[in-house]
């Protein structure tokens, strides 16, 4: 039995789910993101509150430029797709295809990084607008820094996957962490979506 | 709003106060001996709510006695298995039902209540005119508390005065962190919140009476002395007692000499922070009419010595955490008492908390408290002004 | 354990079904980037923030259910208890940020 | 790492074992240590506190050590005491009732019993540290901000420790009990306890994000210059209020339906009958989990969020009094017609009823937003709560620990010792606790370090401070029971109590692996149907076979660990980032560990287990 859950090659329908741990996992997963949805929820509701305490500070309007913004969207939403080619393969029990679009969504998921950081230094540099300028200014970092912080974490997560288990392919044991590393990564473009529209599209109409 | 609730009151209330009232407190500090509209209201609502209860709470006892006494294992019969019941549908939708009603009876006053004491529009007299209001703005600080009267050109700090004959509304503001402002006898509490946030509520003495006020949200370490007085008089003596405090402007010169001293030695050291007459300065306690305090600092006695021990140790000990430990001033002993006689001298108004307990009725309708009579004001101002002097030399 | 034959048929039929489920998700994709579109337009047109806003918001709560259906897979049996915690959790996020909307400055 | 349970060796393997441990079992012992730990420091606060206020003026403690104690007791008793004595509760029972060999994620409930307790350690080396947090448990913005020191830092970040903890403990409940239910084990037939352990945990899962980003806000605020709570820089301090709340009302329903679960077990062991009305009761449950999310702005009445959010909070929160209500009349119409036994986890069950009741109504008194205008932020809250967390949860754990000892430990606490501590307990506590509603209307305020003579409060003071030794007798009466039985060690048979769900049906303690073979489910109450209708034992649902078993781990500690010491680094800051770059070190590390390591567990195998014999009640 333990031995099965370590071969490789010739999995079943639903790799992620057909073990008990697997289904656990993937349960126990999902609950997570339901916890994580007030997490940001709490996050935007401050945001919200706090988006015209400008003090001296500049606002939303003077600082967003939404053509970086949209750059990033696509970046992010087309590196949701690619890990959705990468379950895809998982599914038809394609290993190696599987790793290739995982390392697509890696190499998205690490533009999208460098994006939003060239867009706080921009912030920082050129608007003087920190951390510690007004209380919008925490807010927008905080929410979107913890967006960020969780874009940082997935990938660390999906490349410690990648390479652990480069050399032992796929199967019943990690079959589930793939999936729920994409899952993951699924709900980082989830919170994208609403930040794109509360913050930034939000911010600069009204 | 009244008609059935008192019918209901009519029944319980007597048995119901009856038993509370036997441990009810002091009549200046207790919610359940009130003094003032907001917090007869408040009764109201706290004794339907806790004949109601009382009956919730009757049933499950009777119940519960019954039980546990009918249904105890008796001796021989611990192998007794008896009727495993599922339930049923009947009782169960009753003891749904009925705490449904209870409830809905509670809802509906409360919800006008709430409403009811969140009304700050004028009140309307007999005639049907609107009353002219008058508004306090409240300052909360660690650990004392300020009001300035709006358009009177009265500041006070740690006493507030009112008349017994209207309403009295409150815009409160802190300072500093989050205090909440309770007068238990008049009127249910209300937060005091930093920038922003500013509260409304009325005070509405019914009596004349000295009444205390607490802070009831934590603020620091001095947060259980952090008390008030609220001094309700007859709107008579309020007019007099307003207009004695408009007359005062700081520069009135005391009598004697000591005091002459104190007074040098105040305006060095002392007025950066506290103020004499209406100012704007709220950096400490405005000090106008100190002397007829009825506490020292909101609660010690008010005595010379203790006076000399604020004054001495900056309330470090006496108050702990206060902001006045920062103050940079550094006195001899007798400087100190040379300031205590000069603070001393400062009772612009013989209307003082002691007015406010067997205070002689006088009418007033407080007309010319509001600006159409303001220039008259003025006038008479300085009247007072010469009286208050009178009043010194005394 | 399984016979071979009927093991390899059933690999081709999971093959033609991923293969399918593949189509919806790129078809998915277009119209999450249209709408990202659409916002984005809408934002920058100078049009009444109080048309843009509500649209905005809902093009976004359209695209986070197609992430939700299609890419995570909601739409596909045994997420029921999934779905259950999902609309727990947004339930508990509408009131946090209603709260936090309406009743912290008044 | 692999152990077996049976290891008979010297205090170190058993150190090493329980370190590493991921034996719900063996998880639960820990969280009762650790709860109980906390438990005792939270009442030696408790009776520092009664004693200050014994008289009028007394300077027993300064103001500020005041502060520090009044803050450290709810803090401790809420989130140190009260949830990790239920965690031990429902780790060492709730597998049991579903009939489940382990929970779902052993792994995760050890590291969220090592999260909690570093967090819970951390947070009390404040006292050794400059100070402990002296801002109240609820920590309101901006005195938090203000507050000098780092007891409000240690606060935060402590609590978020611990925050961890307890979201995967809930995680961990969830997923156990609805992917590990045995055969037959449907919802429907789910014993009480464990559903609302469910329930509870699904609060959890809801609740505590709301905690973790306020701490975080509170956080940032503090150690790295943001502005969310600072009102001279735009900040917002009603924001606090609002993510605390929301966060805190579910914790007082996390904290109620387990007790209620307790009683929902103890009521219908001891009267011989089954639960009334249990669909009624598990709707219930449900409704007031829902409803408790709604409500939270009942404690906010007098901040001035106007009429209009008032009355509606108003409302809502008088609507959770309707399924509580059902709840006592089930209770009540299970023991009628019923053959009532007196031992004590009934004693304390029957107790429960009446305190709870006023902890219940007088919650709807506070619920009425007008009248609230007089109770809020007056002792008569202090009295509410602690009738409804002293009366319900406290006496739900201590009925529950009594009522199950034999389970956990295989032996029988001294039942004349736990009437006697249940009498000086419960005495006390309403001598404390009833005064102080009258206390509150008569005009004093919570949290005040003194209260002056002369305004009619001194003689209700004196007797809750009275009624505070009364319990602390109790306590310590408590205390020497349980080690005299774990000394004495006398061992009692699987099912003492002649009780009626699935874990009676196994020996006591149970085996490392739970169920030798799986069990049938036939029916709610399932030892009760078999006793009635079957051999009086638990049915298998399989053959006998191997049983597969996780390994032990190091990891969930040193993980707890790391963050413990990066926790210093992060309060200090400075050249103390250096503690900060080691603990995340060691946390990532362990993490790094457990995942690069394919770690299938082990198999108990089916000769061993012949061997052992007889696997039911023992």
């Amino acid at each position: 039995m333990a031995d099965d859950m370590l071969k490789s090659g010739n999995l079943p329908e639903n790799p992620e789910r057909a073990t008990l741990e697997g289904r656990n996992k993937f349960l126990g997963f999902w609950f997570f993101l339901g916890g994580e949805t007030v997490l940001f929820a709490s996050l935007f509701g401050t945001y919200l509150a706090l988006r015209n305490s400008t003090v001296d500070g500049p606002s939303s309007q003077e600082l967003f430029g939404l053509g970086l913004v949209f750059l990033m969207t696509v970046i992010l939403l087309t590196s949701s797709l690619t890990s959705v080619y990468a379950m895809y393969h998982m599914k038809n029990n394609d290993f190696k295809k599987m790793q290739l679009w995982l390392g697509i969504t890696v190499v998205l998921g690490l533009a999208f990084l460098g994006l939003e950081i060239y867009e706080f230094v921009h912030y920082v540099h050129d608007y003087e607008f920190g951390y510690t300028t007004s209380a919008f200014s925490t807010a927008f970092y905080t929410l979107v820094g913890f967006h960020g912080a969780h874009v940082a974490f997935g990938l660390a997560w999906i490349i410690s996957l990648m390479v652990r288990n480069a050399k032992r392919g796929l199967n019943l044991y990690n079959a589930p962490k793939f999936y729920v590393a994409s899952l993951y990564w699924h709900f980082i473009d989830v919170v994208w979506v609403f930040i794109f529209t509360v913050v930034y599209l939000m911010g600069v109409v009204l | 709003m009244k008609g059935w609730m008192s019918r209901i009151k009519a029944v319980f209330a007597l048995s119901v106060l009856a038993l509370i009232l036997s441990g009810c407190g002091e009549p200046f500090l207790s919610a359940l001996q009130p003094r003032g509209e907001g917090a007869a209201m408040i009764m109201e609502l706290m004794i339907l709510s806790t004949v109601i209860m009382l009956f919730v709470f009757l049933v499950v006892m009777i119940i519960y006695v019954f039980v546990v006494f009918k249904f105890r294992q008796k001796k021989g019969q611990e192998d007794h298995i008896p009727k495993q019941t599922e339930g049923s549908h009947a009782l169960e939708t009753l003891w749904t039902v009925i705490p449904i009603i209870l409830l809905l009876i509670l809802a509906v006053p409360t919800v006008q209540y709430t409403f009811a004491l969140a009304d700050m529009n004028p009140e309307v007299n007999e005639e049907g005119e609107e009353n002219e209001q008058i508004w306090i703005d409240v300052t909360g600080k660690q650990y004392w508390w300020h009001f300035e009267y709006e358009g009177l050109d009265i500041t006070t700090s740690q006493e507030i005065y009112i008349p017994t004959d209207r309403r009295v509304y409150l815009s409160m503001i802190s300072d500093d962190v989050i205090h909440s402002f309770w007068v238990p006898s008049v009127q249910g509490k209300m937060d005091v919140n930093p920038t922003g946030n500013q509260n409304e509520m009325f005070i509405q003495a019914e009596e004349e009476g000295l009444y205390w006020g607490k802070c009831a949200e934590l603020c620091g370490p001095s947060h259980s002395l952090m008390d008030f007085k609220v001094v309700a008089v007859s709107p008579g003596e309020f007019e007099q007692w307003v207009e004695d405090m408009q007359g005062v402007t700081g520069e009135e010169v005391p009598e004697s000499d000591t005091a002459q001293d104190g007074q040098e030695l105040f305006s060095d050291n002392c007025l950066a922070c506290h103020a004499v007459g209406s100012s704007p300065n709220k950096v400490g306690p405005n000090l106008t009419s100190f002397a007829d305090r009825d506490k020292l600092a909101g609660v010690f006695d008010f005595t010379e010595e203790n006076l000399y021990e604020w004054i001495d140790t900056k309330g470090e000990n006496m108050k702990p955490g206060n902001m006045m430990v920062d103050a940079p001033y550094d006195l001899e002993e007798e400087e100190i008492y040379q300031i205590i006689e000069y603070l001393m001298t400062l009772s612009p108004s013989e209307i003082t908390p002691e007015s406010a307990e067997n205070g002689v009725y006088q009418d007033s309708d407080l007309s010319n408290l509001f600006p159409e009579e303001e220039e008259e004001d003025d006038e008479e101002q300085e009247d007072e002004n010469d009286e208050v002097e009178d009043e010194e030399e005394e | 354990m399984v016979n071979t034959n009927s093991s390899n048929q059933k690999k081709h039929f999971y093959k033609k079904k991923h293969r399918d489920q593949m189509k919806h998700q790129v078809l998915t994709f277009a119209m999450m980037i249209a709408f990202t579109i659409i916002a984005f337009g809408l934002a920058m047109a100078d049009v009444s923030p109080m048309f843009t806003v509500p649209i905005i918001l809902i093009l976004a709560a359209v695209q986070v259910l197609f992430q939700l259906y299609y890419f995570m897979h909601m739409n596909e049996e045994g997420h029921q208890w999934p779905s259950v915690m999902i609309y727990s959790g947004i339930f508990a996020a509408f009131l946090t940020i209603l709260a936090l909307t309406t009743i912290v400055w008044w | 790492m692999s152990t077996t349970a049976n290891q008979k060796a010297g205090f170190g393997s058993t150190l090493w074992e329980y370190l590493t441990t991921v034996d719900h079992k063996k998880i639960a012992i820990l969280y009762l240590i650790g709860g109980l730990f906390f438990f005792l420091l939270g009442g030696l606060q408790a009776m520092l506190i009664r004693i200050q206020l014994i008289s009028p003026d007394n300077e027993f403690i300064s103001a500020q050590f005041y502060n520090e104690l009044m803050t450290m007791h709810g803090t401790t008793m809420i989130f140190l005491a009260a949830m990790p004595l239920l965690f031990a509760l429902m780790n060492a029972v709730l597998p049991l009732q579903i009939g489940a060999r382990d929970v779902a994620f052993p792994f995760v409930n050890a590291l969220g019993f090592w999260l909690f307790f570093f967090g819970g350690i951390f947070l009390n080396v404040s006292w050794f540290a400059g100070g402990a947090p002296d801002v109240g448990w609820t920590a309101y913005a901006p005195l938090s901000i203000f507050s000098e020191g780092h007891g409000v830092d240690y606060y935060a970040i402590g609590l978020q420790i611990s925050g961890f903890g307890t979201l995967m403990a809930g995680i961990n409940f969830i997923v156990t009990v609805i992917n590990m239910r045995a055969p037959g084990m449907s919802f429907m037939r789910m014993p009480l306890f464990t559903w609302t352990s469910f329930i509870a945990s699904v609060l959890i899962l809801f609740a505590f994000p709301a905690l973790t980003v306020g701490l975080f806000l509170l956080t940032f605020d503090r150690l790295f210059g943001g502005n969310f709570f600072d009102p001279e820089m735009g900040g917002n301090v009603i924001i606090w209020e609002h993510l605390f709340w929301i966060f805190g009302h579910p914790e007082v329903y996390i904290l109620i339906l387990p007790a209620f679960g307790v009683f929902s077990e103890i009521i219908p062991t001891f009267s011989k009958k089954r639960l009334f009305g249990y669909s009624s009761m598990v709707f219930a449950t449900v409704l007031i989990a829902f409803l408790g999310f709604m409500v939270w702005a009942h404690h906010m009445f007098t901040v001035g969020l106007g009429p209009i959010a008032n009355s509606i909070f108003a409302v809502a929160t008088m609507a959770i009094a309707v399924p509580t209500g059902i709840k006592i009349f089930n209770w009540l119409f299970t023991m009628w017609g019923g053959n009532i036994r007196l031992t004590s986890p009934m004693v304390f069950a029957l107790a429960f009823i009446p305190t709870f009741t006023i902890g219940g109504i007088t919650g709807v008194m506070l619920a009425s937003a007008a009248a609230d205008f007089q109770y809020h932020d007056s002792y008569f809250v202090v009295a509410h709560f602690h009738y409804v967390i002293v009366g319900g949860v406290v006496l739900g754990i201590f009925a529950g620990l009594i009522y199950w000892w034999p389970k956990m430990f295989g032996t029988m606490l001294n039942e004349k010792l736990n009437h006697w501590f249940f009498w000086l307990f419960f005495i006390g506590f309403n001598l404390t606790f009833f005064v102080q509603h009258f206390l509150g209307l008569m005009g004093m305020p919570r949290r005040y370090w003194k209260f002056l003579p002369d305004q009619g409060l001194d003689l209700f003071n004196l007797i809750s401070t009275i009624g505070a030794f009364f319990m602390a007798a109790g306590t310590i009466v408590f205390l020497y029971n349980v080690i005299v039985t774990q000394l004495k060690g006398e061992k009692v048979s699987g099912d003492p109590w002649d009780a009626r769900t699935l874990e009676w049906g196994i020996p006591s303690p149970p085996p490392f692996y739970n169920f030798k073979q799986e069990p049938l489910v036939r029916g709610l109450d399932p030892l009760w149907v078999e006793k009635r209708q079957g051999n009086g034992k638990i049915q298998p649902a399989e053959p006998l076979g191997d049983i597969h078993m996780p390994n032990n781990s190091f990891a969930p500690f040193m993980l707890s660990l790391g963050l413990f010491i990066a926790a210093f680094g992060v309060v200090y800051q400075g050249s103390m980032w250096v503690l900060a770059a080691i603990g995340f070190a060691i946390t990532a590390g362990s993490m790094l560990y457990r995942s690069m390591k394919d770690d299938l567990g082990y198999h108990i195998h089916k000769e061993d287990l012949e061997k052992e014999g007889d696997g039911s009640n023992g």
